[in-house]
Formats: C-alpha cells, structure tokens, sequence
C-alpha cells in the first residue's frame, strides 16, 4: 500500500498491526514473568503507532533496522509470529534459531535486518544496506528505528551525514519516549532537538505526534514517497512514550504516577480506537481485531512452549565457513 | 566482618575512595540513579551531581572524557555499563589511554580506573556476553583486574581507584550476587598477587573472574574423586602472579587454565605459554585449557550451557590432564 | 591579555607567533627533506591566524589539545621551541623524549595536552579536561582544536552535545581548510556546515576569515570572555588553506595550480604584513620579527641535530607503574 | 610471471575481482585518488563512484556500513587506512560483523573483507604501528589474514573477496615496497594453509606478516652458524595451520614463533600452548617466543629499534632456544 489517508481500511490496518504488538508484547511479559522466557526483555507499549504507521508505507522488499526495543517493528514489518515468540522462548523453530533472542530478532525473509543490542547500532547497517540496494539497482529503501538516546552517539552524526552526502534511500526513525533506560532524555541531550540535528546534517526531518498512528502514516507515506523518488534521506521525528519500565523488570517507579497516567491517556491504540469508533467503525469489529490479535499470540505463546529447544549441536553451527571449530575439537 | 553481595563490595570500596579523596569523581549512564547495578546507589545525594555524572549514551566521550579528566588531575571512574559497549570507546581506550603517559613521555599518568562489567549472564546473548579480558593484558600500559569474591573486588577496586595507571576493571556481573565478608575497613590488594583458592597437589588449576566458584566446586569433586587440585585464583591478569602459578606447576606439574572466555587466543594461552617457556617443557607432564569454545555466546539456554564452562566440564578436563 | 583589539602590540604580537610558526615549519619541512626527522610531518603552514588568534586570548593555565596539524597550536600556547625541534628530531631532550615525534607532542608545563595522531582524538579529551578543571575549582578553560574533517566523525557530536549539556568551558576550534588529505571537505560533509552543527548540538557558534588573524583574535576574545564567564561552550569556526600538502612529502598535485596561487595571496602572513605595514610599523621592525624567528629555528634545527639520541634503555620506561616490563624480561 | 611490489599485487588481485563481479566495491577514505598506498590506484576511472566510494572520517560508519551493504548482497572491501583507525569501529566489527550470523541463526552471511594496513612504518609512533591481529582469532566469526610476500597477499586477497565470511585482512604496510612475482591470473590461496618459506631440520620458526623477511634473513645467519632453522609462514591466524607447524615442532623438538606484535599475550602464546597441549610438553625440548616487548611503539629511532624484532634478535632467540 502507498500514499498516507485516513480511510478507514488503512485505520483498521493501522489498528490490527498495533493490536498484534501489544497482544505479542503482553503475552511476551506475561511469559516472561512465567519463567518461560529468558534473558532481558524489552518491550515496546504505548509506542505501537509508530511502528505500525511507519511500515505500513514500506513494501516487502524494503528493508528495516531496529534496536533493543524492536518487536513492533519486526511484526510491523511482517515477521512471522511463531518465529518471533520461539526466538523469545530460545526454541529450535525461532527466526534465529534460538541464538539470538528477543534483543536479536531477524527475519531476512520480510527485509527485517535484525534489532540490535548496541545502541545506534543499527545506524550504520541501515546507510550501507542502502548503498548495497542501489548498488544492486533496486528502488527498496530502507527505515531504521531508534531512540532519543541514539542520537548522543557517535553514529547517528556520521550515519546521516553519510546518507544525505550519497543521496541514499533512508528513512530514519527516531521514537523519542523521552527516555534513555532510567535517564531522561532531556538531562542528557542539549541544544533544540532532533529534527535540528538532523537538519544540521543535510536530512530533512518531520516531527509528528507518535501516538497518533494516523499522524505518523501520513508522514510516513510523504517521506517515503520522497526518498523512494530519489530526494535522499529523511528524518521521522515521533514523540511517544514508554508506558513501561525499560526492561520488563524494571518497575520504572522513579516516574511520577501522575505523568505516568496521564501518558495512558494518550496511549496510541486507544486512540485509534476512539477515532475509529468515531468513524463509525463498530465495537465488535475492534473487539475481533482485538480478540484476534490475543487469540494469535496465545496460540503462539502456547506452541512455543511446547516447541522443541534447540539441539546443543547447532551451538557450534554458523560461526562462519573457514576456521569453524566443531563440537569435538 | 559484615557479609555482602559482591556488588555491594564494590558499592563500599568506591564509598570509601570517594570519601576519603575528593578528585574522584563518576561517570557514565544512569549512575546517579546507582548505576545498572546498584553499584553507586546513594552516591549522588552524598557526593553531589558533580561527581556522579550520569552521561548520554557516548561511550567514546565517557571513556575520552574520563581520560581528559585524569590529564589535569582528577581521578574519574569510567562506568561503562556492560563491557561488550566498550567497544564504542576503544580508540579513546587502546589509542588514547593506554599510550599517553608513554607517547608523550611521562608528562601524564591517567590515573583512571574504567569499570566493566563482563560475562555471561542470564542468557543476554552475543552482544552482552563477551569476556575479553585477555585482549588488554596483551596491549602496554593498561593493568587488568579481574576479582571473582567481595574481598578481592572490594580490595582490588580500592587499589585501583589509588593506582595512577589506567586500571581496566572487569566486574563479574554474574557473581554480584555473591555473598562474602568485607572489611569494614577495606584494604588495597596488590595488583599481581594470586589468591590460593585450594591447596593441593595433584594438578594445578589457575583460573579468574566469575567461573571461579565453578572451579571450586570441581576441585570439591574431584577430591570426592581423589584427585587434589591446587585452585590460583588470578585476581589480577596483568600484572599476573607468574611466581606463584610456577611455583604450583612446578610442584605438581601438571597445569589447566580455566577461563570463561573463548579459549583460543585467551589469556590462558599466555600462562601454558609462560609455564613451559619458563619452567622448560620438561618440567611439565601435561598441560590443558578450558574456556568457551570459538563461537559466540549463544542465547538458548540449551545453547549456552552447551558452550559455557562449569564444574562438570572442568572435572572432565582436570580428568583428562591426569590421565595423561 | 584578555579582550581583542586591534592596536598595534596586538597586532605584533600576533604577527611575531605567526613568523614564529612559519619559520618553525618551514625548518621542519627542510630538515625533514634533509632526513633529519623521521617519520610523517604535517604542518599547517597557511593557517598559524588560527592558532596565533586563538591562543593569544589563553591564560597559561588554559588548556589546549590538537590534532596532527599541530605545531602551531603548541607553539601559540607557548610550548618551548626546542623541545619542540628536539621532539620532531627524536631526540632526548623532546618534550615527549623522542617517545611521540611530531604527531604526539604534548608540552603540559603550558597546558598544551597533546597532539593527537586520531582525527578527532582530542575532543573527548578536551571536555573531560573542562570537567575537570571544574570539579577541582579552577575557571582555567579549555580550547579544542581540529579541521574540517573530524566533524564527520562521532566524537564530534558526543562531544559538543556533552559540553553544552553540562555547559562547561570549551572553546571548539574547528580550522576549516577545506580538505582532508586528499579529499575535498564539500565532497564528504553534508548539510548546511560546521556552524550549524555545532548550534544544533547547543553550542552557539561564530564563523570568522581566518586566515585575517585579527579577526580570529577579535573572535576568540569575545567567545573566551563568553566562556570564562560562564556561559558554556563555544565553536569558533576559522575558514583557512592549507597551502601545503598533507604530509610533507605529498605534493598535492590534485589542486589546480591557480586555485593554489589565488590561495597564496591571502595567505595570512602577507595579510597581516600588510596591515602593519598599513598601521605605520616599519617594514624594518617586522623584518626585525621575521629574522629572528627564522634565526630562532635554525638554532633550534642545529642544536637538535647535534642533541643526544635517547639512551635505548628509555624504550622501556614510563608504560605504567604496575606490571612494566623490563629490558631484561 | 612479472615482478610487481606487494601493494601493487594487492592491487591487481582486486582489480581482477572487481572485473568479475560487479558486487564488490570499495569504501574508505580517500580511495578514490587511489588509496593512501596507491592500492587502488586507476580504479576509479574503470569502476566509476558508485563502487569506490571515498568516504568521510567515519571509520564507525565506514565499517557498519560495508556490513549494511553485505546483508542485502554486495561484497564490500572495507578500506579502514590504517589499522590502527579500526580502533573507532570496533563496535561494528567485534559487536556486529563477527556475530552476525550466528546471532541471527545463519539468516546472513556477511561477505566483506576488512583491509587494514598493519604495523611498525617508518617511525610513526605508537597510534600509527600497533599489530592486534592476535586480537582477532580470539573472535569467534572472524577470518585472519596476515600474508608477507607479493605473491601470497594476491592469493589471500582474492580468496578473502571470495570468501562469504568476513575477512581481516592486515596488509603488511611496511613491506609494500617489497617485489615479488605474481601470476597473470592470480589464484585464490586458501586459508589455514602455511607456507615453507625455507626447510629445517634444528628448530621451527613460526612467524607471520612484515616480519617474515628478517626471520628468512635470520635463517641464513643461522646457516651460516650451522644451526639449520625451518621458517613457516602462517600467512592466516584464523584458521591457522596447525597441523602444519605441529608435524614440523615434532620433528625439530624446538619451536620459536617471531612476531612483531607484543608478546605478552599475543599469538604466538597460543601456538605455543597448543604445541604443549597436542604434543604433549615431552615432545619438545625447548619453546620460545620473540616479539615486540609490552611497551607501545616509540617514535624516534633508536627506541624503535631497541624494541622492534629484527633480524638479529631473531638469531639471538634462535640460539638461546638451541642451548637448551
Ligand atoms: C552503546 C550502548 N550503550 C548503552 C546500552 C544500554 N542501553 C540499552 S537500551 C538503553 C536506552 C536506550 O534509549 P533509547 O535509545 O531512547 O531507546 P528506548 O529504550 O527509550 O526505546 C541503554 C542505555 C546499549 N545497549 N548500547
Ligand atoms: C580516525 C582517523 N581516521 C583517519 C586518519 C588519517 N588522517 C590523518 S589526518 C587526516 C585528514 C584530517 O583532515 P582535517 O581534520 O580536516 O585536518 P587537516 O589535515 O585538514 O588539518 C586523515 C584522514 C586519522 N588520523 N584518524
Ligand atoms: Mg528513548
Ligand atoms: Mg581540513
């Protein structure tokens, strides 16, 4: 689908992509409190609408990055599911096999280039995978998610000005929760702002209400369209918020409980389902959309624990072709 | 001797510096809410938000700045988090740091000490797994610290803290949950002196950082098993305590490295290296390694306890060595 | 001296470190020809206004750090000539002992923190050396200089966003030659310039001609008041030419022959020559000032030749305190 | 065959397999005047800017961007200027490129070589000489290249731009000079696999990259001396030919590795530890390593030579290793 709107079909398609994020993202907690997922878990509530509206203007062979937070992204992008939640679990059938987790995430097969544990670290990947498409001659483009805190390294400077300089395919995503772990962000950035930063290095930056999933399909689709028609990169400036603590252990209980309701009323999927009850859509469709997107990730969640662990054998596996050791050496 | 966590160790080995010297400063993400860990809590209503920084996420600017700091006579730590984003500081560590008393001659020491938090913990996969400590022990002017209990890391870190040379600290992020005493004094430990976890004499077994309890448990078994070996906690990679793992080997000569880190160009490289440079191979009838085998850390739990070193794969490997 | 000014000392002042730079480096660059000093040399001949500009509005017990271009900046700061000479030379009584050469000299009995052989190298160092200086009570500033190049680099944003942040007392001097080795500055740096990434990241800067060192000098006057006051950091961003190569044996023959000619008549040198002549001094007197700088290095040249080599045993000295290794070991 | 210097033959081996495969382009600094060394020198013109892209100084980028630009199928040289720059990507290369694949289960493999001109040149003082290769055979999913000969860097470098691993190629700068000859149609040499670069029957001397002419020269010296020494080239740390230099240790009973690097930790500790470990110590009579000490690298030039291996350092150690 191309070209932004606000019909409701493209609404409704909005609001399933988000009701399939949080559905995974709250399963995915609740197991994580089960003991059934290991290792750190970030997830990404509250911050739906900008996955959903930004790769609703991306085609399959567009590629995306992403960081620690990326779940959103993955499943806004396409992942499989069961693939995502058996990478989560550490099984055999997850897109990685079980050797990356959930800070891991890839799925090649829809253009998902990987989250990434490293912050900003999925700058520098998006820019060259860029430069590898028009290598290649293809017209894909590539989005690249990230935080308010990536843009204090290093990277974000050299990544956009590296992609403004060769007028590369880049959407550059910044979801600005306004927070960096346990750090604000604005005791930690200086100067007017992201999208100043971004214009300071040659790439024209948008800022839009990143809760307002229709908001961010809309410049998502204009700036698509730009960089898709050759213009260079652009900067999608969302301003959201993490209605959870970093880590799904992390109570975040330094914030003030007044600023913490106050961002649940201006959460993304409820507004969207607001408007979309205004639009006349009804109730019971939203609830489907809901109830599905619970029922899949139930399904998922259940299969996973079922699903077989990986063989300890293919630990060794794909280290690389010269040089691999294997499990008796 | 009041007992704590290995992380509080160290939370009142830094207590005591700051305390006691007021160019000693902190900074990195989020310590002035205590830090990842815990480790600074209480600090920044004690010392004030001019000695505990909480930084942007810029490594290379914590790291570079901590070093700025440090040419005009502050003593900073550099918190870096976890180790494996060191990585985004390693000009400002290796190019920087580490050559700038000597390429400028000795007009500056950077009394600096830059804290690492390192290992495999709790299936956090490829990107925050990593023990590389091997690698500084190989590049001039950088000391290693590498404690495994509350005593040594509380002890070490105050050496550290009071030491002028860039002092690279690996806190075993795993073990902080450890529990052990601590002085309520707490007393430098000299860098370069290993610590004899377990006398013995059938084998010698020098290991550090947080597979050392493994490796005591597995002397434990073997015993069980009638084989007597002789656990040298490192403590300290460089400067290391050559004389004392000579001196063991020598007696019981036979001689395994047990080290989380992937075995091949580790650190325990250098010691079997040493040993039979030093003491002549014929001095020695076996020798052996053990660490993570080359491939990343994996975040399956099936998959990392695969590749990991525990007790069981250091009896296995103390087994092999004496029945050669 | 504080405050800029355009009177005649000033103005002689500035012209006697210029001559004194220049002479410096013209030595070098024969000696180095000569083979009397190994290893690569950059000098910086063509911009000496920035560094006589800046440095002149420096108390001593200000500090500086550099790049690989940074003679100047070192002699400017007062960095004694013969350590300097003895330093390039390799010889014992460098500053540095013959251990850095001209990429490393460092003279931090006048607060000159070092070169640095890592484009960019010294700005992380620089604001650490402001926070510092603050946290022990000093109101000593700190003045970072670098070339157009390093803003490309990552620890230019870290850098100017962290000393905004904590509005500490940097002067960022970015000498803008237009070119990074071989490469010219337009064909890699996007976006609208220096300036306005420096603003970007909250630190207000102020573009000046310099290769007009009274410019410089006005400039840096009033952004050093600025910053001693108070007011945070500062990017003083000085438009320059590199009338030589990069290296002292690379003849950058890329350069049209004219755009290097034009180049050289508004080298700073004549510049301000001119303008002195203007303001009444007697050629006599800065032939006075351009002998004996000349007179000053070819000593310098000479005694560093005939100085000691450093005893080998050195080699081994001043790694660290714990753990160095011996000649013997 | 003509005779061509080492730089020029790496030259040609791109060349050549640039010609073949339109997937593979060059990004790094200033390559589009031909490189610093003239290693690409002409490609412009042939290849045009889309495929030799000088970059900014962004070695961050430079590098995260060749493995952005491998991930959707091109085959990036990553043209890092001089080794010692790769210090400010060491997060894409340690934390990305060599976990990539494994981390995302073999959904990518990263087909990039890393080239970086390695160790001491001309007086160049301590942020312009370092050698690290050891560094990175200790990192799982890397591939290590240290050839010494025309020849041998344009066999190793088309196999590195063949391979769909990611490849560290350290071009051993200070022997760019150095001619050789070098095939028409330059041969892929496989990894892992040494070169003999003189017989011996007394003791083996493994060594590698910009040292290997003064081992070869000491090797005379110590014909003439009568001791008969055998020199193997390793040419590739990862994979390395164990098999090799063990068949040849066994036969001499002495083993000496020579490298410029610091010993303290670096390769050649586990060459030595793997011989005393596959051997067993009983099998040989005497080891030792000759490297750069722990110490950064010196500018002027009596320092540098006081600490740089060289030819007769090389016959000392040998005879030291003999009198055992
Ligand atoms: C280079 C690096 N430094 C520090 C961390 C630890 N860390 C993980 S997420 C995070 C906060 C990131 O904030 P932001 O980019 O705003 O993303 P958000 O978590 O708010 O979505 C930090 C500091 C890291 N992963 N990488
Ligand atoms: C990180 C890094 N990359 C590359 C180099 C090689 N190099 C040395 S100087 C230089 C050009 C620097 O240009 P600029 O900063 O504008 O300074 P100028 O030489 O023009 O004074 C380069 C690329 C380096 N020293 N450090
Ligand atoms: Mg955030
Ligand atoms: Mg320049």
């Amino acid at each position: 689908m191309t070209g932004g709107g606000d019909n409701r079909a493209r609404l409704l398609a909005l609001y399933g992509t988000m009701c399939r994020i949080r559905a995974f993202e709250e399963t995915a907690l609740a197991a994580h409190k089960a003991g059934e997922i290991p290792g750190p878990l970030h997830v990404s509530i509250g911050q739906e609408a900008v996955a959903a509206g930004t790769c609703l203007n991306l085609r399959r062979d567009d590629r995306i990055t992403s960081n620690h937070r990326g779940h959103g992204h993955a499943i806004a992008k396409g992942a499989g599911i069961q693939g995502m939640m058996e990478e989560l679990f550490g099984r055999a059938g997850g897109h990685c096999r079980g050797k990356g987790g959930s800070m891991h995430i890839a799925d090649f097969s829809v253009g998902m280039l990987g989250a990434n544990g490293v912050v900003a670290g999925g700058i520098p990947i998006a820019v060259g995978a860029a430069q590898g498409l028009r290598l290649l001659g293809s017209d894909a483009i590539v989005a690249c998610f990230f935080g308010d805190g990536a843009i204090n390294r290093g990277p974000f400077l050299e990544g956009l000005n590296w992609a403004a300089l060769y007028t590369l395919p880049v959407l550059f995503v910044c979801e600005d929760n306004g927070v960096a772990a346990f750090t604000r962000a604005e005791s930690v950035t200086a100067g007017p702002g992201i999208a100043a930063r971004a214009e300071a290095l040659g790439v024209p930056a948008t800022s839009v209400d990143g809760n307002d999933a229709a908001a961010v399909d809309q410049a998502a689709a204009r700036l698509v369209a730009e960089i898709r028609g050759g213009a260079g990169p652009r900067l999608l400036h969302a301003r959201t918020y993490r209605l959870m603590g970093h880590t799904s252990t992390d109570p975040a209980a330094w914030r003030d409980a007044a600023e913490v309701a106050a961002a649940h009323e201006e959460e993304p999927l409820a507004r969207l389902r607001a408007r979309l009850l205004e639009e006349g859509v009804p109730d019971k469709a939203l609830g489907a959309l809901e109830g599905d997107a619970q029922a899949e990730m139930q399904e998922a969640r259940a299969r996973a624990l079922a699903a077989p662990w990986p063989d300890p054998a293919i630990a060794w596996d794909d280290v690389q072709d010269a040089g691999a050791v294997t499990e008796t050496a | 001797m009041p007992e704590v966590t290995l992380v509080e160790a160290a939370r009142l080995a830094a207590l005591q510096e700051m305390r006691a010297d007021p160019r000693i400063w902190v900074l990195g993400e989020d310590v002035a809410r205590g830090g990842l860990f815990g480790q600074y809590r209480g600090f920044l209503s004690e010392f004030g938000a001019q000695r505990i920084v909480s930084t942007p996420i810029s490594e290379s600017t914590i790291m570079g700045a901590g070093l700025g700091a440090a040419l005009v006579g502050t003593r900073p730590i550099i918190e870096m988090r976890i180790f494996d984003f060191a990585m985004c500081a390693m000009d400002e560590l290796i190019n920087q740091i580490a050559k700038i008393r000597y390429m400028f001659g000795g007009q500056a020491k950077p009394a600096l000490v830059v804290r690492m938090p390192h290992g495999i913990w709790r299936n956090s996969a490829a990107q925050h797994s990593q023990t590389l400590e091997g690698w500084f022990a190989h590049v001039p002017g950088l000391v290693v610290c590498v404690p495994s209990t509350p005593a040594d890391t509380a002890g070490l870190l105050v050496q550290a803290i009071r030491s002028d040379d860039p002092v690279l600290f690996f806190d075993p992020k795993n073990l902080f949950p450890l529990k052990g005493e601590v002085a309520e004094r707490i007393a430098p430990i000299p860098f370069g002196v290993a610590r004899t976890a377990r006398e013995g004499s059938d084998l010698t077994i020098v290991t550090w950082s947080a597979i050392v309890p493994a490796v005591e448990d597995a002397a434990g078994m073997l015993a069980a098993r009638g084989i007597s070996a002789e656990v040298l906690d490192l403590r300290t990679l460089w400067p290391w305590d050559e004389a004392a793992v000579m001196a063991s080997a020598a007696r019981t000569r036979r001689l395994l490295v047990v080290h989380e880190a992937v075995t091949a160009g580790g650190f325990g490289a250098e010691i079997l290296a040493r040993a039979t440079e030093a003491l002549g191979p014929g001095a020695l009838r076996a020798v052996g390694r053990l660490g993570q085998p080359r491939v990343p850390v994996p975040f399956a739990p099936p998959l990392e306890d695969a590749l990991k070193p525990d007790a069981a794969k250091v009896v296995a490997a103390a087994e092999a060595l004496m029945a050669r």
